[in-house]
């Protein structure tokens, strides 16, 4: 065999791999819309869950599921930039930076029910915060922290170090260098980040049980004020997100329609997820453009 | 290459007023026992364009980058920086002031991802300068002063990083001018650039030796003998010869310095 | 002193950002390294219970291969033996990983250099999809999908290894591809344009210069992979059987750890063996992904000298 | 100008989310107290068991539409964490699907059992094995693992699959210690859910396992037992033996914000409509009692 022969054979296999890597995703990602679209209608997306008749619909549990990532960012990606920061600026290239490093990833591959359970016992009920949105976002930052904190590094280090010394020698300090050169330049890296690890906030089910809950209170949209406990912006409320009913449709939903419920309620929550990473990307991008001028 | 006696110097001091001095500089990178920079002891003369110059690895770099204190996070630097009486290599000094009254340009043009007016601006406005009218002033003088101005003055807005590697270089010497520095420190400038921008960007450095004193490591040797006043050669982590740059090039009292204005090594 | 000596001498706006610069990420580290530690000691405290307070030994716990914590064997012994667990919990882990890997490998070769453009436009969007489907949905696609198929081919109930394998190869082959990536997009141009120039094939190029040059953080994103599966829990619950026997072949009932662990921690009393047998399954875990970790950084280090 | 407001944005979620981590607890903690003071808002909180779950929630929700001095929250987690967590007193309420008593590690002396609902459960089959009846025996030999082929007991000639439940769930307990007189079910499958087991059982050839009747659907096949069918009438009066309470357990003797809660989920309200729509058994209709050492009493 010629090695031009070779190299046709291998691009062909490679092709041919690639093919049914794409085969699978198109055939998992049709399976979830094409079987639950039918079952998304205005009315399957704006009225609140049936415990025991057919007919309800997601509306409180999407929107739990967007308020809980809100949250979720809120807490975790402060976090993760300071750490970032702290690792990729500060840290020596040591034995204590390494086990910090080991300690923060091992945090990634814990089975979440012992992240939930965790979480349940320590905030809510050793801190008194109660089954919560604000619960379920600490104990969802436990798996975005690794996460977000390994894109942003990476991301902070991809920017040359030349621009680091730019900043520095124009007399900046540190801190504003990384704040206001480092960081925005960072920033596409950054979001790619967070679209992944939002993904992962979307789709876990199993650490929320024990912390956001699985119940979900009529909600009120007309009461913005975060301290009432029907209001919708109250973090202190229990809350079911999409993947949590998913899961509990399926595993003890005594509704008569659950095999729709949960088929549509996939499908709105894969849809949601596919907004999330087209918007996010189209962001990065224009920011890109925005900052090198792109012609 | 031979092996030159690197304590046979020949090292004058100018006898102009002197903006920057160092004495005894040593460098030690990580934790190497061996210096990469051993016993400097220059002055730079005021509104002068003084030219450092060797082969790679001389340790020219080094020493520049040493004086405004560049190489804090990555080596240890023995010995005294004197500037305006006070010695900058104290660890009491204040770094930031430090740099922002010497600045530095680098090799490869490094502007920020930002436009080109904030690449000047911004980083006046972190030193406190918020008045919009001086902000823009700023703008327009250090452009002017580092020969940008005609080509960027309608497209301010736009992205650094859509300029020509020359215009970029070029804008990073205006970044550095207008923070308004004394000393200016610029570490092989020309070397990423074609010989057009070269020759330009060495017309605008002769014109900046009217308001600022300027330390300039190159390479290429006609360049430093075509803008220098002072050349220092440095050897193998060694200051060996420092002079006017009209004696180094034509009648140097080294061996060393000899073999390589000659283009024997290096 | 004139009026810039002063100024070199006192501490400006700039020193003091820098102190609060330092203030805020070393807190945020800190605050890390808090939830870390307790996360932890939580674990810890709690999984060796079953060593400490119900004198299970360790031996018994690593080799037995009964597990009924509830009742106590012939001889009085609480039978808690994790033995099956672990090894089911290593081959779907392995398998799913070498089933991944070439397949991870072929789509960062488009992403990077076969089509970077369609790679970018399109399968990495999609690919990050793949992240965001909830282990629910993996779950029941694969009990409605994956596992009647098994059952089809081999008969059986189509529970077991090989079904569990499946799904996590959907499973983390976004993990593996997007940081096989990351280590293909790290290598270099200039080494593909070396390559090229001396006639090799792009082929050749591949194999001999891109591959191994990234083969250090390759193996990085393998065992990445391997930790994601390694923890996975709710999706290989509802394929795997989860029937607590030493697997004899790839289409038997069995049991990971992640499944025992999330069956069960809901039914059992905390403070009791049963309960504290399945925190030692966690801290099992919990060792394992400290393994993983290590070899991750062991490789990235050797990887490191090399190039 | 606007990138200085969006690194000042970065910089004031940092700032935010640290207090957030840092001090949350504590203010929430405060605010609790504060605002159970202010309008006398008793919080109530019932964990547990994942099948009582959406009964307790959806009777909370009616129940605090009209008691707004009542904040009830209702949760899953599984019956052993339910139990538990009320004898920790961490909770107010602990659903469960079994008794305390049968909890090795919970001090059920310590706990008042408050039963709301009974529910019936049944084996299910794959309908294609061919059977519709097994006798008592049978089943225990199935189960034991004696039996392993449907034409043993007059089906297909087909493997017996069994699919059990997790090892200490409510259901499980209530299957064997109606079904197999203390003796120990094989090693097999297992399943912690109604919904994963239904569907096991409807695709898997020759499956057996076990539903609470509500999961009963056309796709699995519920077996009569020596000929008794598993109906709610048969339940009521023991006929059918395989049924179990569902316990909502308090911590002596409940507040009177939960007392009042208990008292609403045993009225006709809850009783005769709610229970039923959700698949359960009122536990007005029983012409029988049961205690925890499964002795039953006329």
């Amino acid at each position: 065999m010629t090695p031009n022969q070779t190299d046709r054979i291998a691009t062909q296999l490679i092709n041919f791999l690639v093919l049914i890597v794409v085969l699978i995703l198109l055939f998992l990602l049709g399976d979830i819309i094409f079987s639950g679209f039918p079952h998304v209608s205005w009315h399957f997306l704006t009225s609140p869950s049936s415990s025991f008749s057919a007919g309800g619909g997601i509306r409180d549990q999407l929107f739990n599921s967007l308020y809980l990532l809100v949250l979720t960012l809120l807490i975790s990606f402060p976090l993760a930039l300071g750490s970032a920061i702290y690792l990729s600026e500060y840290a020596g290239n040591n034995w204590r930076t390494g086990l910090i490093r080991t300690a923060i990833e091992v945090l990634s591959s814990l089975p979440s029910v012992v992240v939930g359970l965790f979480g349940y016992l320590l905030f809510v009920i050793s801190f008194h915060i109660g089954f919560s949105i604000l619960s379920g976002a600490i104990a969802l930052t436990f798996f975005n922290l690794p996460l977000l904190v390994r894109s942003i590094e990476g991301s902070l280090h991809a920017v040359p170090d030349s621009q680091r010394e730019a900043g520095i020698a124009l007399g900046l300090s540190n801190w504003r260098t990384i704040r206001g050169i480092i960081l925005p330049a960072a920033l596409p890296g950054i979001l790619t980040g967070i679209i992944l690890s939002a993904g992962r906030v979307f789709g876990e089910a199993a650490a929320l049980i024990y912390t956001a809950g699985q119940s979900a209170p009529i909600l009120n949209y007309a009461d913005w004020n975060p301290t009432d406990g029907s209001s919708f912006l109250n973090p202190m409320r229990p809350a079911e997100t999409l993947a949590v009913h998913i899961w509990k449709v399926n595993t003890e939903g005594v509704t008569p329609d659950a095999v729709s419920v949960s088929a549509g309620a996939s499908a709105v929550l894969i849809i949601v997820i596919l907004i999330f990473n087209f918007g996010a990307r189209a962001i990065g991008n224009h920011l890109y453009k925005k900052m090198t001028g792109g012609k | 290459m031979e092996a030159y006696d690197l304590n046979q110097t020949h090292i004058i001091i100018p006898p102009e007023e002197i903006a920057l001095s160092t004495k005894q500089l040593q460098v030690y990178y990580g934790h190497n026992q061996q210096p990469s920079m051993t016993n400097a002891s220059l002055s730079f003369p005021r509104f002068q364009i003084t030219a450092l110059i060797g082969a790679s690895g001389s340790g020219k770099s080094t020493y520049l980058r040493a004086l405004n204190r560049m190489n804090d996070r990555i080596a240890r630097v023995d010995g005294e920086i004197r500037y305006r009486g006070t010695n900058i290599n104290s660890p009491k000094v204040n770094v930031y002031e430090v740099r922002k009254h010497i600045g530095m340009v680098f090799q490869k043009p490094n502007p920020f991802a930002k436009s080109i007016s904030e690449n000047i601006t911004f980083a006046l406005k972190a030193a406190g300068i918020t008045n919009r009218q001086e902000l823009s002033n700023r703008v327009e003088t250090s452009l002017k002063e580092a020969a940008l101005w005609d080509e960027v003055k309608d497209s301010l807005n736009k992205s650094a990083l859509s300029l020509s590697g020359g215009q970029q270089q070029r804008l990073c010497i205006a970044r550095a001018i207008a923070m308004k520095p004394d000393i200016l420190l610029l570490d092989e400038p020309a070397s990423a650039l074609d010989p057009i921008s070269t020759t330009k960007l060495e017309v605008t450095l002769k014109e900046l030796t009217k308001k600022y004193t300027i330390i300039i490591v190159t390479h290429n040797m006609e360049q430093a003998s075509r803008i220098s006043t002072y050349t220092a050669f440095f050897h193998l982590g060694h200051v060996l010869e420092y002079d006017q740059t009209e004696k180094i090039f034509q009648t140097p009292e080294i061996q060393a310095t000899h073999d390589y204005v000659t283009g024997n090594f290096g | 002193m004139d009026e810039i000596q002063k100024k070199l001498n006192a501490p400006s706006k700039a020193s003091r950002e820098d102190v609060i610069g330092r203030i805020i990420s070393y807190t945020c580290i800190a605050v890390i390294i808090a939830l870390v530690v307790s996360i932890l000691y939580f674990i810890t405290s709690r999984g060796i219970a079953t060593f400490t307070t119900n004198h299970v030994s360790l031996w018994q716990f690593l080799t037995g291969k009964q597990w009924n914590p509830g009742t106590l064997s012939a001889n009085g012994q609480p039978q808690v033996g994790a033995l099956p667990m672990i090894v089911t919990s290593f081959s779907v882990t392995i398998l799913a990983a070498l089933v991944a890997t070439p397949f991870a490998i072929a789509v960062a070769l488009f992403m990077t250099d076969i089509a970077p453009k369609t790679g970018a436009k399109f399968l990495q969007p999609v690919i990050e999809l793949l992240v965001g489907i909830p282990s629910v949905v993996y779950g029941f696609i694969g009990l409605t999908v994956v596992v009647p198929f098994i059952r089809h081919l081999f008969g059986g109930t189509g529970s077991g290894i090989l079904a569990g394998t499946i799904v996590l190869f959907v499973m983390v082959l976004p993990t593996i591809s997007s940081l096989a990536v990351d280590a293909l997009r790290a290598v270099p141009t200039y080494f593909r344009s070396a390559s090229l120039a001396l006639g090799a094939t792009r082929f050749q190029t591949i194999y001999k210069v891109l591959l191994r040059a990234a083969m250090p953080r390759l193996l990085t994103a393998v065992i990445f992979g391997m930790a994601r599966a390694f923890g996975e829990a709710l999706a290989v619950q509802m394929v795997i059987g989860n029937a607590v026997l030493m697997p004899h072949n790839l289409v038997t009932p069995t049991s990971t750890l992640t499944s025992q662990l999330t069956t069960n921690i809901g039914n059992t009393i905390m403070g009791t063996l049963p309960n504290n047998a399945l925190w030692s399954l966690a801290l099992i875990l919990l060792l394992m992904s400290l393994v993983f970790n290590l070899l991750i950084r062991y490789i990235g280090k050797r990887g490191e000298i090399k190039s | 100008m606007h990138k200085k407001t969006l690194i000042s944005t970065v910089v004031a979620f940092s700032l935010a989310g640290l207090l957030l981590g840092g001090c949350g607890s504590k203010s929430s903690q405060k605010s609790a107290s504060d605002s159970t003071k202010a309008a006398k808002v008793t919080k109530i909180t019932a964990v547990g068991s994942t099948a009582l779950q959406p009964l307790v929630e959806q009777a909370a929700q009616d129940y605090q539409a009209s008691n707004k001095n009542v904040n009830l929250t209702v949760q899953g987690g599984g019956s052993g964490t339910g139990l538990s967590q009320v004898q920790q007193g961490a909770v107010q309420v602990g659903n469960s699907d079994i008794f305390a008593e049968q909890s090795s590690g919970i001090k059920a002396d310590k706990l008042v059992d408050h039963k709301v609902a009974v529910v019936g459960m049944t084996p299910v089959v794959n309908p294609e094995t061919g059977v519709t009846n097994l006798s008592m025996a049978q089943l225990r030999d199935i189960f034991t693992g004696k039996i392993t082929n449907w034409n043993q007991v007059g089906g297909k000639n087909q493997k017996i699959s069994v699919i059990n439940r997790a090892q200490g769930s409510g259901t499980r307990a209530t299957f064997e210690g109606a079904v197999l007189e203390g003796k120990k079910a094989i090693t097999s499958q297992e399943q912690d859910s109604n919904g994963t087991v239904q569907k096991l059982v409807a695709t898997t050839p020759g499956a057996i396992s076990y539903l609470a009747f509500s999961y009963v659907n056309d796709k699995v096949k519920a077996v009569s037992i020596d000929h008794v069918k598993p109906t709610d009438a048969n339940v009521t009066t023991n006929k059918w033996t395989i049924w179990s309470y569902e316990h909502m357990y308090t911590k002596g003797q409940p507040n009177k914000a939960t007392a009042g809660f208990l008292k609403y989920m045993n009225s006709s309200k809850v009783q005769g409509s709610l229970v039923k729509k959700l698949g359960y058994i009122s536990i007005h209709d029983m012409k029988v009692t049961k205690n925890a050492k499964n002795v039953v009493t006329k």
